[in-house]
């Protein structure tokens, strides 16, 4: 079944490449993608929500000599990551229907073995499987960014995928020297299964920073961190947002930037409890600054896809946070955070790029009373923004709300700090609202020539259901959360000794 | 019919009433757009009215009807339902909110008729009563604070309704970002409560909250109960966070009537005394409170001395009376407060309605100063204006008279009242008989300043209807809460506003001891010395502005500097701006330019570069020169030579 | 090895100086020298250095095998010298240029 | 008769290979040194690579030594006369196709090219000095004439008289490191010397002298900084193919001969030349990176580029010269190298392919627009690239990932990180003929020659790099099974 999901997007991709017909390529990948939604679908009716077990458990060996499995499952860390990268990728498909006009086949490929990196890096449950995928996943979106980007789009892409790169290249090293470690675990031989290196015991002596799990935890933080991405290492998220076209930044926003957070929840926490407990602080700092500096940069942004990236690194500072404090709360709120900000952040990239395809600027001084001439996509835009800036009834709330009182049972004072993100963001999307909806009429809303259409049929049905979601998750937050509570408070409870249980069968499988 | 149905038909009909003209936002058929609005509003209304019945049927410690749709939030012990509960204090909000809601719908007919968005405008109105009902009914402050942020959020679409004004989106943004503010440290406030009682359920907080009072600062009710406080003066407007409210005058003036008068901004006090029983345990908090209250309604008001434009007066009117109330609640004397709450709906939606009359007739002019004798183009807007102007300048019988002195009454006697207290109450007492007498007289009396262009005419019926009932409730509005001092001399009328309420009230003791009899005179004194002192300010400003020409203008002179600076606001926006919003996005710009492009990025590349130094340099090694490189081999063999073979 | 007496016999340490000094000629040669000729008559300098060495200790363990490695090396040698001339003149016939300062277009 | 039969057997492959070399050349000669057709030519020669490579498959494995010890047939050997051949045959496809080799004298240039081979296989396979002296001239001699006698180009002969006169240099070097060997042991044989090797490691200086010369020999031959100076300007100025010939199969048996000298464990047991290795191999891996990053010239930069690899495939030949008893080292480094010479001659074959004339020099951007003409051979040449950058699941991926952790597992942990880091370094110039080639317009484009063999081997490379990534764990069990 994981396999499946994993697998068909790159038959899809080879069939895409191969496609004869260029004028149905398009309706090709949206039906593709609308298969893989749907056997997604299918696969969040056989999950079992009640448990914190590990499931659907794939299990063959793939290089024995190191242990290293071809092993998936899923749990309720990833079974949401997953809904949301299957979700998101039909929309993507459509939003970008005419915004991708060159190799167009090329394009839906590269995005389809992209989806089927990022599934392949939530189900992994083999540490290099996972790199594979983590580091796979880098290959398309290179391509993406840097064929159908902008025009600093070379400079954009480099920048991304060298960042991450050397960031991960640290993870793999890591990812070698605890391989060394597991024969302690496992009776004699290596393994790279995440679930064995979960047993490992690395010693962690408090303050002293040359010790093996000090030194793991940095090597697999900074690669996440990176991805994420933190404070001092997200200036690479500005350039490739704003050069990378709409359904780039989509996916990058959407589900890339996700990647990074769950590795954290997946990888850090649990497998160094003790350096995570010991150095949270640094990442808790690192998120409340990333809320407030990433705020306050974003207001004065004067382009608006720039803006939101910007945003995106104040969101994803509270994402850190509420993983960090390590409680129910600021867990459960981080990763429905994920999902909303895969959601709301995505919608605002895809509304970004129907206007920019309009009036080819993406400049905030250039625009101005846009609601007069575009009523429906007003709408649209400022539904969305309310999700961003979290109102309550949009999903943005839940997870802002939760991850703030994680924070505050943390330690009252980052609560505090961290609540200032609540102002800001506020201040900066509104103000971009008003100076690009709002007031008399821009300039390139003024001009005769190209005619600024309201919503097309297929923007609306791009839109809805976003909206829908937006709506739904902030509402009945519990539809989404009860897929992910048993897993989050299992792991939250036993962070100091985590293993993900596996009920008798599997584990009967596993000795097989 | 089941209670539950009923709540939810109550919270349901303005939400339908939203979609049915927010998918036909379009259309400019005002008169089916606003029928549905204000059918969905008079629903509610009916509903309202019905619980209500319920709960008098219900004996008085039981009276309260609950409603757990779902369960909201649920994460560890974190429990949120969508819960909602009506009890004596939101009962009554709900009957106020709904009422004069239903009301202003329907002034909104005529009111925006010609407005191209009208049914935009009434999708919104149905939307801000949905949150309001939401922000009343809430029996967590969660559910509270979903609909604190909804009539935020509709507040910020009603300001900017007119967005191709940038002013007007500005004001919008600024109430929604203020605001902000305040929420920000509501959400502090819950958290601390949340910690401390483990449960966000108003009901369960009044019942666990402590039975002493906490006496220090940093006790967890008080700041707990502190930050809710910083939540309500964003929201109801008070120091510091006032300066949206003025601004937001740009909306249609029934929004202003409807939000910015009647129901949202008081939505501070009405949480306070949702949680009464928290805060008052938290004396610090109240004495905060009562402080804060009492400054802004004094400095509201000398501001509302200075102000031309007819909504600017009321709206400075506005954040004066509410500091009137947080005065009450700050005493303890949260019954009088939500008093006020509910004869100022009356009273102020009534004056901003009938300052929409007027704008209407003038043709959109706001400016007092070009008006002047319009009570004989205006009969009926004048008349209820006139009740509206007796009632908030405190004359007995109308219904401010019986609010504002209970307040007075308290300020003074209460064990957190003080007489400076009292003090500034009767301060701005004064000085708000004084400028609405003023504003009276430039508006309706003395010589038509207005232009020859413009021919005012009386507003249809559509418009006068609300205000005349308004008006009659701005009369008898008072009556269900006459004091005993006064009751006891005209036939021992019940107060039945004391009676309601008092399940769900706690009150602080009088501190003015002694024999009864001295206490009810003292109490008649009082009431005395400030009806007294408002009715002389009043007529002060009546000779003023219309026998006397010229006279206002003299004294303005001779305040000279200090006029100018209440003109300006005491140049609070200014100071804002220049203090905070102005280095704020200079220090962001610095922070983008220093921080990303020149410190990080620039590392970035200094790594960079040093590996391209460092390729450059091998480059220049490699000469094309093959003896150097057998030079290089014969270094590689000596060195490596020597160190194998010394070491 | 046999003991040897430094001041009264000629020595394995001679030969093995001797060879030192040879291939330390020939080292320099190919590292000074600008002919083309000469430097490849060095690096046969350097061969037959190790010619001797071989020699001097085959001769001084009393083993054979140096004194076979000695034609090994010695074919090599001529093979290598053959293939060096030829290139070198190849190159002279093209270029009229056996100053190998000439050949410095590959670089950086 | 029988031990006669049995070490004629073993070495066939180079019997077959030596026989075949003469065929074409003979024909030549018999027809009045009139060139027959390039096509026959090649024919005849990729036949008798087959028949080695079968035989070495055949009668290679064994362990058993022919020639009195002289040479060894063990896994080592199979495997990296495998490769060599392999990649020496496709070397040799490039020559068919390419404009520069291709010429009158084609049948002289792959006689050399395939004695060329029959040294390398006595590289790998020599356990004597002596022999590995040998295999190493015949292999280097015809090298020499082979990048010198394509064509009359400038840039060609002064790569030739370079490479002859520091390869002639380090092998006095290397003799001289022999004889001192041969003076403090008194034999020649590795497996002789691996008796009694540890205790003359640490009581005699001359033994130590001569196998630190013998190793700086041996870096040079695999261009380890600071020996490398030749690569570069000999990989730019020898013809596309003869370079591929040169990094690939040159490169790998290289590098056998030298894991075999030094994984005769006690040779690397002195702790200072171990820290110089490791020294070497750090700089080697730096500057190979540092320097490929600022050029422009595509095949300076490959160059570059190959040198960081020897840097990596030094820190696994040191791995395998510390590790006791366990094949793990060795078989990381016979597996990189495979990798390495997959993908590097892939990216050499498409050198070749789009260089238009003799002599063009390839910048990487007059890669623009590669992508839109030639989409399978771009994809390809991206495939290479990736793999070359170590990105998964590529085969140069899980290369890098059994070295590093064969060092890792050997406590070698600085020089993994080192290499780690430097393979991020490795990234950017590994990506930019990628970002030329699909992001850049332009119209650069094969030339017009035939090139039908030269994109089959380039396009069975890529394959191979995907499978062999894909099912790289049974490959590395079966390298590490035979070398056991």
């Amino acid at each position: 079944m994981l396999s499946a999901l994993i697998f068909l997007p790159i038959v899809f991709a080879i069939v895409m490449a191969f496609w004869p017909q260029k004028n149905t390529v398009r309706h090709l990948a949206l039906g593709f993608s609308l298969i893989e939604f749907v056997l997604s679908l299918g696969m969040l009716q056989k999950f079992d929500s009640s448990t914190a077990a590990l499931q659907m458990v794939e299990q063959t060996a793939w290089i024995q000599r190191f242990g290293i499995s071809y092993f998936l499952g899923i749990d309720g860390i990833s079974v949401m990551l997953v809904m949301l990268t299957t979700f998101l990728v039909p929309i993507i498909i459509l939003g970008s229907w005419n915004s991708i006009d060159k190799q167009v086949k090329g394009f839906h490929a590269a995005l389809f073995v992209l989806q089927a990196a990022m599934l392949g890096s939530f189900l992994s449950m083999d540490a290099i499987l996972f790199y594979v995928f983590w580091e796979l996943s880098l290959v398309p979106m290179y391509f993406i960014v840097g064929i159908w980007g902008g025009s600093r789009r070379i400079y954009a892409t480099l920048k991304f995928f060298i960042y991450t790169m050397s960031g991960s290249m640290l993870m793999l090293l890591a990812i070698i020297f605890m391989m060394r470690l597991t024969p302690e675990v496992t009776g004699g031989y290596i393994s790279a299964s995440l679930l064995d290196f979960y047993k490992l015991n690395i010693p962690f002596v408090a303050g002293e920073f040359l010790t093996p799990q000090t030194l793991l935890f940095f090597a697999f933080a900074v690669a996440f961190a990176i991805k994420v991405p933190v404070f001092p290492l997200h200036t690479w998220l500005p350039d490739a947002h704003v050069e990378a076209p709409t359904p780039g930044s989509v996916v990058l926003a959407g589900v890339m930037l996700k990647m990074g957070t769950y590795c954290f929840l997946r990888w850090v926490i649990p497998l160094f409890p003790e350096a995570a407990e010991h150095y949270a602080w640094i990442f808790i700092a690192l998120g409340v600054i990333g809320i407030i500096y990433g705020a306050l940069v974003a207001m004065v942004q004067p382009d608006v896809k720039k803006l939101v990236a910007y945003s995106s690194v104040s969101h994803m500072g509270y994402i850190l946070i509420g993983l960090f404090v390590m409680n129910a709360y600021g867990v459960n709120g981080a990763l429905y955070q994920m999902l909303n900000h895969g959601i709301s952040t995505g919608a605002l990239f895809l509304l970004i790029g129907m206007i920019y395809e309009r009036t080819h600027s993406r400049e905030i001084s250039k625009y101005g009373g846009l609601a007069g001439v575009m009523p429906y996509f007003t709408i649209a835009f400022v539904i969305v923004t309310m999700s961003s800036i979290a109102v309550p009834l949009t999903n943005g709330f839940v997870g802002e709300f939760l991850i703030l009182l994680g924070a505050y049972s943390y330690s009252p004072v980052v609560a505090a700090f961290a609540v200032t993100g609540v102002v800001l963001g506020a201040a900066y999307m509104l103000w971009m609202v008003k100076r690009v909806f709002f007031g008399p009429k821009g300039e390139l809303v003024k001009e005769d020539h190209h005619p600024l259409l309201d919503l097309s049929v297929r923007e609306v049905v791009v839109l809805v259901p976003l909206i829908i979601m937006i709506f739904w998750m902030g509402i009945f937050p519990n539809h989404f959360m009860d897929f992910s509570k048993a897993s989050v408070d299992y792991l939250v409870k036993n962070k100091m000794d985590y293993s993900i249980p596996l009920s008798p069968n599997q584990a009967q499988a596993q000795e097989k | 019919m089941n209670q539950q149905a009923l709540i939810a038909i109550l919270l349901l009909s303005p939400l339908i009433g939203f979609f049915l003209n927010g998918v036909r936002f379009r259309s400019t058929n005002y008169v089916l757009a606003g029928s549905i609005a204000t059918i969905a509003v008079l629903i509610s209304f009916i509903c309202s009215v019905l619980l209500f019945l319920n709960l008098v049927d219900l004996p008085p410690e039981a009276r309260r009807i609950t409603a757990n749709f779902f369960e909201w939030i649920a994460v560890d012990k974190f429990k949120i339902n969508a819960g909602f509960a009506v009890d004596q204090i939101s009962s009554i909000m709900i009957l106020i909110i709904t009422g004069v809601g239903a009301l202003i719908h329907l002034f909104s007919i005529g009111y925006m008729h010609h407005d191209k968005g009208v049914t935009k405008y009434f999708a919104y109105l149905n939307l801000f009563i949905f949150n309001m009902l939401i922000l009343v009914l809430g029996d967590s402050l969660l559910t509270m604070f979903v609909g604190w942020e909804g009539v935020g959020l509709c507040s910020y679409l009603l300001i900017g309704f007119w967005f191709n004004d940038s002013a007007k989106a500005a004001a919008g943004m600024k109430a929604f970002i203020t605001n902000r503010i305040g929420d920000a440290a509501f959400i502090i406030g819950m958290f601390i409560l949340f910690m401390t009682f483990g449960t966000l359920n108003m009901h369960e907080l009044n019942m666990l909250a402590p039975t002493i009072a906490e006496s220090s600062w940093l006790g967890a009710v008080t700041l707990g109960t502190m930050m809710l406080f910083i939540g309500a003066t964003g929201k109801s407007a008070q120091i510091p966070l006032y300066v949206w409210l003025p601004d937001a005058m740009a909306g249609p003036t029934p929004v202003s009537a409807l939000i910015h008068a009647a129901t949202m901004v008081t939505a501070g006090i009405y949480m306070i005394v949702r949680l009464n029983g928290l805060f008052i345990v938290a004396p610090n908090t109240m004495m905060v409170i009562a402080i804060v209250g009492a400054a802004t309604a004094v400095m509201a008001a000398t501001i509302g001395l200075t102000q031309f434009d007819i909504k600017k007066v009321l709206a400075y009117s506005t954040v004066s009376q509410l500091g009137y109330m947080f005065l009450a609640v700050g005493v303890g004397a949260f019954g009088a407060g939500m008093f006020h709450l509910m004869t100022h709906a009356f009273f102020k939606a009534l004056m901003f309605l009938g300052s929409g009359s007027v704008i209407h007739a003038m043709h959109e002019e706001q400016d007092i100063r070009k008006m002047g004798g319009l009570r004989k183009y205006l009969p009926i807007t004048h008349a209820t204006f006139f009740l509206g102007w007796l009632a908030i300048i405190g004359m007995p019988p109308f219904a401010g008279f019986f609010s504002k002195d209970e307040i007075l009454w308290k300020a003074f006697s209460s064990s957190q009242g003080h007489i400076l207290l009292w003090a500034a109450g009767v301060l701005g007492a004064v000085l708000t008989a004084f400028y609405m007498t003023r504003l009276m007289a430039l508006t309706f009396w003395g010589k038509s300043r207005v232009d020859k262009s413009v021919h005012p005419h009386e507003s249809p019926w559509l418009m006068t209807v609300p205000l005349i009932v308004l008006a009659i409730l701005s009369v008898v509005g008072g009556w269900v809460g006459i004091p005993h001092v006064i009751s006891e001399q005209i036939g021992h009328i019940p107060n039945f506003w004391e009676h309601w309420l008092e399940p769900v009230i706690r009150k602080l003791p009088t501190v003015v001891e002694g024999a009864h009899h001295d206490e009810t005179m003292l109490e008649w004194s009082l009431m005395g010395i400030s009806v007294g002192l408002a009715a002389i300010s009043a007529l002060t400003a009546y000779i003023m502005y219309t026998k006397k020409e010229g006279a206002s203008d003299k004294v303005a002179k001779a305040f000279g500097p200090v006029y100018q600076l209440v003109n300006k606001k005491y140049l609070v926006d200014e100071a804002y701006s220049a203090g905070i919003i102005n280095p704020l996005i200079e220090g962001s710009k610095n922070l983008w330019y220093y921080v990303d492009v020149n410190v990080i990025d620039k590392a970035t590349y200094k790594v960079t570069d040093l590996v391209r130094g460092g390729g450059s340099f091998v480059k220049s090694l490699q000469t094309g020169n093959m003896q150097q490189y057998a030079m290089y081999i014969g270094i590689g063999v000596v060195v490596a030579l020597s160190f194998v073979l010394m070491r | 090895m046999p003991e040897t007496n430094m001041i009264t016999t000629i020595g394995a340490e001679h030969y093995l100086v001797l060879s030192a000094i040879l291939f330390s000629i020939g080292m320099a040669g190919v590292l000074l020298r600008r002919n083309l000729i000469v430097l490849l008559m060095s690096i046969e300098l350097m061969l037959n250095a190790v010619n001797i060495s071989f020699v001097t200790f085959s001769y001084y363990s009393g083993k054979v095998e140096g004194q076979i490695m000695v034609f090994f090396v010695m074919t090599i040698a001529a093979a290598e010298a053959a293939v060096g001339l030829a290139l070198a003149v190849s190159i002279f016939k093209r270029f009229k240029e056996v100053n190998i300062r000439f050949f410095e277009h590959l670089k950086g | 008769m029988n031990t006669m039969l049995a070490d004629i057997l073993l070495v066939s492959p180079m019997i077959a290979l030596f026989l075949f070399s003469l065929i074409p050349l003979s024909i030549k000669v018999l027809r009045g040194n009139v060139e027959q057709s390039p096509t026959s030519t090649i024919i005849i020669s990729l036949i008798g690579l087959f028949l080695a490579a079968g035989l070495l498959i055949v009668f290679g494995g064994s362990g058993k030594t022919a020639f009195n010890g002289q040479l060894v047939f063990d896994g080592l050997t199979q495997w990296m006369g495998l490769i060599a051949v392999i990649s020496a045959g496709g070397a040799m496809v490039l020559m068919y196709e390419n404009p520069a080799t291709r010429g009158l004298q084609f049948s002289e240039l792959i006689f050399l090219a395939m004695n060329s081979i029959v040294g390398m296989l006595i590289l790998v396979s020599a356990v004597d000095l002596i022999t590995v002296f040998i295999g190493l001239e015949l292999m280097s001699l015809s090298l020499y004439l082979m990048i010198a006698m394509s064509h009359e180009q400038k840039i060609s002969k002064e790569a030739a008289i370079k490479y002859f006169v520091l390869g002639s240099f380090a092998s006095a070097i290397f003799l001289y490191g022999v004889s001192f060997v041969f003076g403090s042991a008194g034999t020649v044989n590795i497996l002789d010397l691996m008796e009694n090797a540890a205790v003359l490691i640490k009581t005699n200086k001359v033994f130590m002298f001569g196998i630190s010369f013998i190793t700086l020999g041996f870096c040079f031959k695999v261009s380890i900084a600071p020996f490398h100076a030749w690569t570069p300007d000999v990989y730019q100025g020898a013809p596309t193919p003869v370079t591929s010939f040169m990094a690939t199969a040159v490169k790998t048996v290289s590098f056998a001969a030298f894991l075999r000298v030094i994984a005769t464990k006690p040779l690397i047991g002195s702790e200072n030349l171990f820290l110089v290795l490791q020294w070497f191999a750090v700089i080697t891996m730096t500057i190979g990176n540092v320097a490929a990053l600022v050029q422009t010239n595509l095949k300076r930069t490959l160059a570059y580029s190959s040198i960081s690899h020897s840097g990596y495939i030094l820190v696994g030949v040191i791995t395998a010269g510390i590790s006791q008893n366990s094949a793990f080292g060795a078989s990381s480094v016979v597996f990189y190298l495979l990798a390495y010479s997959l993908m590097t001659f892939g990216a050499f074959a498409i050198v070749s392919l789009i260089e238009k004339n003799e002599g063009s020099a390839i910048q990487t951007d007059d890669l623009a627009g590669f992508a839109k003409k030639q989409p399978l051979l771009a994809f390809c040449l991206t495939i290479f690239l990736l793999s070359l950058a170590g990105i998964p699941p590529l085969l140069g991926f899980f290369g890098k990932f059994y070295l590093f952790s064969a060092a890792v597992s050997e406590g070698l942990l600085w020089l993994a990180l080192w290499g780690v880091l430097n393979s991020a370094i490795g990234v950017y110039y590994y990506l930019r003929p990628i970002v030329v080639m699909y992001m850049r317009d332009g119209d650069c484009d094969v030339s017009d020659e035939k090139h039908f063999g030269t994109t089959v081997a380039i396009v069975i490379s890529a394959l191979l790099i995907i499978v062999l990534g894909l099912a790289s764990g049974p490959l590395f069990n079966m390298i590490e099974n035979s070398l056991m």
